[in-house]
């Protein structure tokens, strides 16, 4: 028979994706996991992969074919020996993990005159970057909740990466104003039929690439209350008409987007021309748009980033002093023309994620990944520093999609003799700013 | 086939993502196509097809998805479906992910 | 004479070996300054930067402070912002729009600034929890629950921004009226700023209310100003360094006159006339400078209609159940008519208000101008012939309808020492930090003005150039920045408010608010000590 | 007046030269001249690590002028915020040619990349080859792109050329890529071939002439007609105005909308 000696119930801030989830309980055994309640699958899968086998667990450094073990402290002399080598070395990653590992990437960054660039260019740096052209009308998920009787997803399936954002922000919530989804209407706009599509009031299906044009139509009928006179072949009319008479009888409405809008045609044009119609809405209503951020904390990182240096991702030092163009000193940009020597990717998987076409460049680069799992970028690394779980082995600070800063809280105290983000860049910072 | 490929995430994607990325080439190698797609270029469910762009190719599993409309091809976002995706200078350090031309066609 | 400081504080006699010793003969020795209104952290400044990467492009880069990294110039980042502070002679600021929801953000970025002291103020004036217990007439579950809210945001007081116009706004519409009932609650903005100003005297907080009125920007919203002061005139004055019961934000902009952008003028002399006779009410003015900014208020509806004037870009960021937020660049014009006159509204109301003791220079930052503008404001106060050369250069027809020309005082060095600091000290609550006296805190600034014998507003542009630059700041008796260098890292004490109040009640309304209508859990809401650099709390921390 | 011959000795990263600037160049001995600071990587080199210098006499030209030889698209910055003289480049020049430039001229024997003459105020710059996307465009967050000078383009152009321009011209001989004058304010854009789609699209004034085809914003309305001629020919243009959807007042004059 089993004997229980102690089950503690602890209070969880879910590190997956951009709803950051503060809800969650985790049922603790004797410090082991016993069962997780209020999580998506995708959290209950990021709180239960601390036990599982598939980590990182040794400090490693490639030696001819092979990567033999070392000490942590080794393998931060090695770290150091490299960054200060190197000509212009990127730190890329940076949104699962918390904001103060991010601010001492920064740091670490600027003393080395490299580039620091967060995974929001490969996924909603467009809309960064149309912010900076425009502005954006915005608010947090409350207002939704509380307010919103029109919502449109636009390019975004939250059912398949944000499950439980229907539930706690938007559709299936109950706010003040708006007590169930009977009183609120959805709108799904998609190249495809998702599943979320076909929960929607309304479901208009566009053609790859056409989102900007949709938008500018959809924009001259609600201007103009009538479609433009020369019409673009791939925007089907009559389904923007149905729509422009839901959104103009909407009190609140609210636009989330995904990658479909920003990963598409000219991402930011697209946003550009989002913004620009929700401007143009609020003169009937009150409109907001927001966001579907991916990583939990990819809106920390921004955030971090652009109260450090005043921009919000993609900041090269090189020349001392920080510099942003996205087009020039991104990643994507920076690999593929060869501009970096060394690769140093935090809590994220560059060669797993990136186009084909920019992984290639990076053959013959030094790469340093620290993360707590294998990814194809740990495979290939030179060096590899496994962490701690940020977000259930670690606590820290992570902000929402909306910009609302959340505490994430260690669950469980880890088995593995491991430094978090944050300590294990400390101690790179410690010995490159005294080396130097 | 000249088709147009979308690539977008899954809740089985997500959950493989942290820690488990080893699986999903064996899980998620497959694309959808619409049936009259699949007749077009004679697949069945399960057969394997061919997507190029370029000089780059990848080998996926056709799965039947009606759904879907002419001409699109959606396949589950992971490492291997990277390759066939392009640098453009224009979008700014952004991936062109989404709306990419390419070719698919069957292995015999 | 010999000014001593030991420990950071000054003292009598020296107890130590060896002290440093700065020679200051022919200087001019001041207190450390106070910017009691300056909105340098937090989630707008922020979404400030996001939206002008071209303004941290262009301007203000400072590149040689080791790990530090300083960009911007409206929205410096938080290690420049403490620099420019220190080299401008300050010692204490105060953010003055800190939504509850975001508080953490705040501090996160205020961990960041060395060298100052830092105090915030809550956003209130929106508030459910706040509006719908006024409307239940449950006055004194307020007063538990402000204490309750601002010691979970680690804050120091009371600010409203538009009360009731955030709600309004939060549909798309404004409140034009203080009398107007706010949608969905039974209540009007009077009742609000009432309240309010009663609760903050009831619980002893160490500053007055701070008001930024309804129709801010407005053409004639004088009155709506006044008709605001008026309504708390019988509560009589508060006790503690900080006699005044309402804090009137940047009063620049809520005294106009006329009832179109055509026939916009001054009303400063209506609000100066009420704000003399009175003294229930402090002020600060928000002073514009002709340049380049981003303007950010938490006053959402009158940033659209600024944007709708502008045309340019617009960030709008409403915070659930608490507040509305808007940022909009805008560059202040010597030739535009309306900006000529709001130049001239500040200064009047400086001059044509009667006791220094009422009033604090601001250019409410970045709102009017950026906070390095000071001493060109100070130039302005203290030298006529100043003031007549950038008339020259405005608005014809502003020139000649404006009152300003005809006003001739003069601030004494005095006067502008007690606006700049002891005033705003006093008006916080921290006249200690801006004394020279022994015991109290030792912040000094110490500048080079040219011959002390002469008058000192003779000449503006050395005044201006002494006054951007102290010789030496000293801070907590560590002299940190010299001749505008950072000396040593130092940073500054986080002043708050607020306590836990044993309230089975208090517990039962805020769960029910969180559970009900927050999208997070009340205890990711709270602040914790140990995200604040260096907390002081400057009331109990339990009450029971 | 002097003039300089820079030799490049190539360099496989980019290499910064926004000393490359006949203001920057005047009234400097050569020796000087070795020891201008360039920036590559993270670390400052000198101008003489990069290349070989020259200098040619006797001097008839009339301007301070500086000639770049083998140069590729790694030289960045060359010319920026230069105010006189003149730069002949042969070869390809790399990103931010001419950026903020406020005077003087700039000819390319090759082709340029990005951000061509971004938010120059003054000058000219005469491309003979290609040019790449955001030819005299603005950088991120500023309202107005070019504001005066003129950029001659021989070749084609990609994306985004003349985004926000606010004055000045540009004159492409061939193809122009998509969103030609995005958010155009004034000044003027020719094309002599076509461009791609969206065109003009949230223009507020301006005027952009293309002698051949392009697919326009759907917020543009016709309003009459133009005739004109170009090289011999005479041309009959369509008449655009617009962007409406931002309340805009740009013209676009167009010899056959496409589609």
């Amino acid at each position: 028979m089993k004997i229980i000696v102690n089950r503690i119930i602890v209070k969880a801030t879910c590190p997956y994706c951009g709803c950051l989830c503060d809800d969650v309980e985790v049922t603790l055994e004797d410090g082991e996991i016993y069962s997780i309640k209020n999580a998506c699958p995708l959290g209950r899968m990021k709180i239960n992969s601390a036990t599982s086998n598939v980590r990182n667990l040794k400090y490693l450094i490639k030696s001819g074919n092979d990567k033999i073990e070392v000490t942590v402290d080794e393998a931060v002399e090695e770290t150091a020996n490299l960054l200060l080598s190197a000509d212009k070395p990127i730190l890329y990653g940076w949104s699962n993990t918390s904001c103060e590992a991010q601010r001492l990437g920064l740091k670490i960054a600027k003393i080395l005159r490299g580039v620091w660039d967060n995974t929001t260019s490969v996924c909603h740096g467009t809309a960064a970057i149309a912010t900076a052209e425009s502005g954006i009308p915005s608010a947090t998920l409350g207002e939704v909740k509380n307010r919103a009787d029109l919502i449109i997803y636009w390019g975004s399936n939250p059912l398949e990466a944000h499950p439980r954002h229907f539930k706690r922000y938007s559709y299936y919530s109950k706010g003040r104003f708006v007590s169930n989804n009977a009183r609120r209407k959805m709108i799904v706009i998609d190249v495809r039929e998702t599943s979320a599509a076909r929960l929607a009031d309304k479901f208009i299906q566009v053609k790859p690439n056409s989102d900007y044009k949709v938008i500018s139509t959809l924009h001259h009928i609600i201007k103009f209350g009538e479609p433009p006179e020369r019409k673009a072949a791939e925007v089907n009319i009559n389904d923007l008409m149905e729509a422009a008479k839901l959104i103009k009888e909407a009190k609140f409405g609210v636009v989330f987007f995904g990658l479909g809008l920003t990963m598409t045609g000219y991402g930011y044009c697209n946003l550009d021309a989002l913004y620009s119609l929700i401007r143009e809405l609020n003169r009937f209503s009150k409109w907001v748009t927001i966001p579907m951020r991916g990583h939990y904390n990819v809106t920390g990182a921004n955030i971090v980033a652009s109260y450090m240096t005043g921009f919000p991702f993609a900041v090269d030092f090189s020349t001392g002093k920080p510099y942003y163009n996205p087009g020039e000193t991104t990643i994507i940009d920076l690999l593929y023309h060869n501009e970096c020597d060394l690769l140093m990717s935090v809590a994220a998987d560059p060669l797993g994620t990136l186009p084909g076409e920019v992984v290639s460049k990076t053959i013959g680069m030094k790469i340093i990944a620290q993360d707590p799992f294998p990814t194809p970028t740990t495979e290939a690394a030179d060096i590899v520093l496994p962490t701690l779980i940020c977000g259930v082995e670690t606590g820290g600070t992570a902000y929402r999609m909306d910009g609302v800063p959340i505490p994430l809280k260690p669950i469980l105290k880890s088995r593995l003799n491991l430094l978090s983000d944050e300590e294990l860049l400390k101690k790179i910072l410690e010995r490159i700013s005294w080396r130097r | 086939m000249k088709a147009i490929l979308i690539t977008a995430r899954s809740i089985r994607q997500g959950e493989l993502i942290e820690g488990l990325k080893h699986l999903m080439s064996t899980e998620l190698n497959f694309c959808d196509l619409n049936p009259e797609d699949m007749l077009k270029i004679d697949v069945k469910n399960g057969d394997k097809v061919v997507l190029r762009r370029d000089n780059s190719e990848i080998f996926l599993k056709a799965r039947c998805n009606p759904t879907l409309p002419l001409g699109l091809v959606y396949v589950i976002v992971h490492p291997e479906v990277n390759k066939l995706i392009p640098y453009n200078k224009s979008l700014r350090g952004m991936m062109p992910g989404k709306g990419l031309e390419i070719e698919i066609e069957k292995i015999p | 004479m010999d000014i001593l400081i030991e420990n950071g504080v000054f003292v009598e006699r020296i107890k130590g070996r060896d002290p440093i010793v700065i020679n200051a003969e022919r200087k001019v020795i001041l207190p450390g300054g106070v910017d009691l209104h300056s909105h340098f952290a937090g989630s707008k400044v922020t979404l400030g930067r996001l939206l002008r990467p071209e303004e941290h492009r262009l301007r203000h880069q400072f590149g040689n402070s080791g790990n530090h990294i300083g960009t911007g110039w409206a929205t410096p980042t938080p290690f420049l912002c403490g620099y420019l502070y220190s080299k401008l002679g300050y010692a204490k600021i105060v953010e003055p729009a800190v939504p509850p929801l975001k508080a953490r953000h705040t501090h996160e970025e205020m961990r960041g600034i060395p060298y100052m002291d830092k105090m915030s103020l809550l956003l209130l004036g929106n508030s459910w929890i706040i509006m719908d217990l006024i409307a239940q007439k449950r006055l004194k579950l307020l007063e538990k629950y402000v204490l309750w809210v601002l010691w979970a945001s680690k804050t120091y007081g009371i600010k409203l921004v538009a009360p009731g116009s955030g709600e309004a706004w939060a549909w798309g519409k404004s409140i034009t009226h203080i009398d107007d009932e706010i949608p969905n609650f039974s209540i009007t903005p009077k009742d609000i700023i009432y309240n309010l100003a009663r609760v903050n005297k009831e619980i002893g907080l160490k500053t007055p209310v701070h008001l930024h009125t309804n129709n801010l920007g407005s053409p004639g919203n004088y009155q709506t100003t006044i008709d605001s002061l008026k309504t708390v005139e019988n509560l009589g004055l508060r006790d503690g360094d900080s006699p005044f019961i309402i804090h009137l934000v940047h009063a620049q902009f809520s005294s106009y006159k006329g009832d179109s952008w055509k026939t916009f003028s001054s009303g400063s002399e209506e609000v100066a006339a009420y704000i003399n006779s009175n003294s229930h009410v402090s002020f600060d003015l928000g002073q514009i400078i002709f340049s380049n900014t981003t303007t950010m208020t938490a006053d959402g509806a009158w940033q659209y209609n600024l944007y709708r004037l502008t045309g340019g870009k617009w960030i709008n960021n409403d915070v659930e159940n608490e507040t509305a937020s808007g940022i909009v660049p805008y560059t202040f014009k010597r030739k535009n008519y309306v900006n000529a006159i709001q130049w001239a509204v500040g200064l009047e109301l400086a001059l044509l208000v009667k006791d220094p003791w009422k009033l604090a220079v601001t250019t409410d930052h970045p709102n009017g101008g950026v906070f390095t503008s000071y001493p060109v404001i100070i130039a302005w106060l203290m030298n006529k012939k100043f003031r007549e050369r950038t008339i020259e250069k405005i608005n014809s027809k502003a020139k000649h309808i404006i009152i300003l020309p005809s006003i001739d005082r003069e601030y004494t060095l005095f006067e502008t020492v007690i606006v700049t600091r002891s005033a705003p000290a006093r008006i916080m609550g921290v006249k200690d930090g801006a004394t020279i006296g022994i015991g109290k805190e030792a912040n000094l600034a110490i500048y080079d003005l040219g011959d002390p014998e002469r008058d000192l507003g003779e000449n503006p542009v050395k005044l201006i150039k002494g006054l951007s630059s102290a010789n030496y700041n000293i801070k907590n008796g560590l002299i940190v920045m010299k001749n505008g260098v950072p000396v040593q890292d130092f940073n500054g004490v986080t002043y708050y408010s607020g306590g836990v109040n044993e309230s089975e009640e208090l517990t039962e309304l805020v769960d029910y608010y969180f559970k009900e209508y927050y999208t997070v859990e009340k205890e990711n809401y709270i602040v914790q000590k140990g995200e604040v650099m260096h907390p002081v709390n400057v009331l109990e921390e339990v009450f029971k | 007046m002097r003039k300089i011959i820079l030799t490049f000795k190539g360099h496989g990263r980019p290499v910064l030269v926004y000393n490359i600037s006949p203001s920057v160049f005047r009234s400097k001995s050569l020796d000087q001249l070795k020891k201008l600071e360039v920036k590559s990587g993270n670390k400052t080199y000198q101008l003489k690590d990069f290349f070989i210098i020259e200098e040619e006499e006797p001097v008839i030209e009339p301007v301070e002028t500086i000639i770049i030889e083998n140069s590729t698209f790694n030289l960045k910055r060359i010319g920026e915020k230069m105010d006189t003289g003149r730069i002949v480049v042969n070869g390809d020049a790399g990103m931010h040619l001419g950026a903020y430039m406020k005077g003087g001229e700039i000819i390319v024997n090759g082709s340029v990349d990005d951000w061509c003459g971004a938010e120059m105020s003054g000058g000219m710059i005469n491309i003979l080859e290609n040019a790449g996307n955001f030819l005299g465009a603005n950088y991120i967050g500023s309202l107005e792109g070019m504001r005066g000078g003129v950029i001659k383009v021989e070749g084609s152009t990609k994306d985004f050329t003349g985004m926000r321009m606010a004055g000045g011209a540009i004159i492409v001989k061939r193809n122009c890529g998509s969103f030609l004058g995005y958010y155009m304010v004034n000044g003027e854009i020719t094309v002599e071939a076509s461009s791609g789609s969206e065109t003009g699209s949230r223009m507020r004034g301006g005027v952009i002439n293309i002698y051949g085809s392009a697919e326009i914003g759907v917020g543009f309305k016709k309003v009459g007609l133009n005739y004109i001629t170009s090289e011999g020919k005479k041309l009959t243009l369509h008449v655009f105005r617009g962007d409406s959807i931002e309340s805009g007042e740009g013209e676009i004059r167009i010899r056959e909308v496409s589609k």
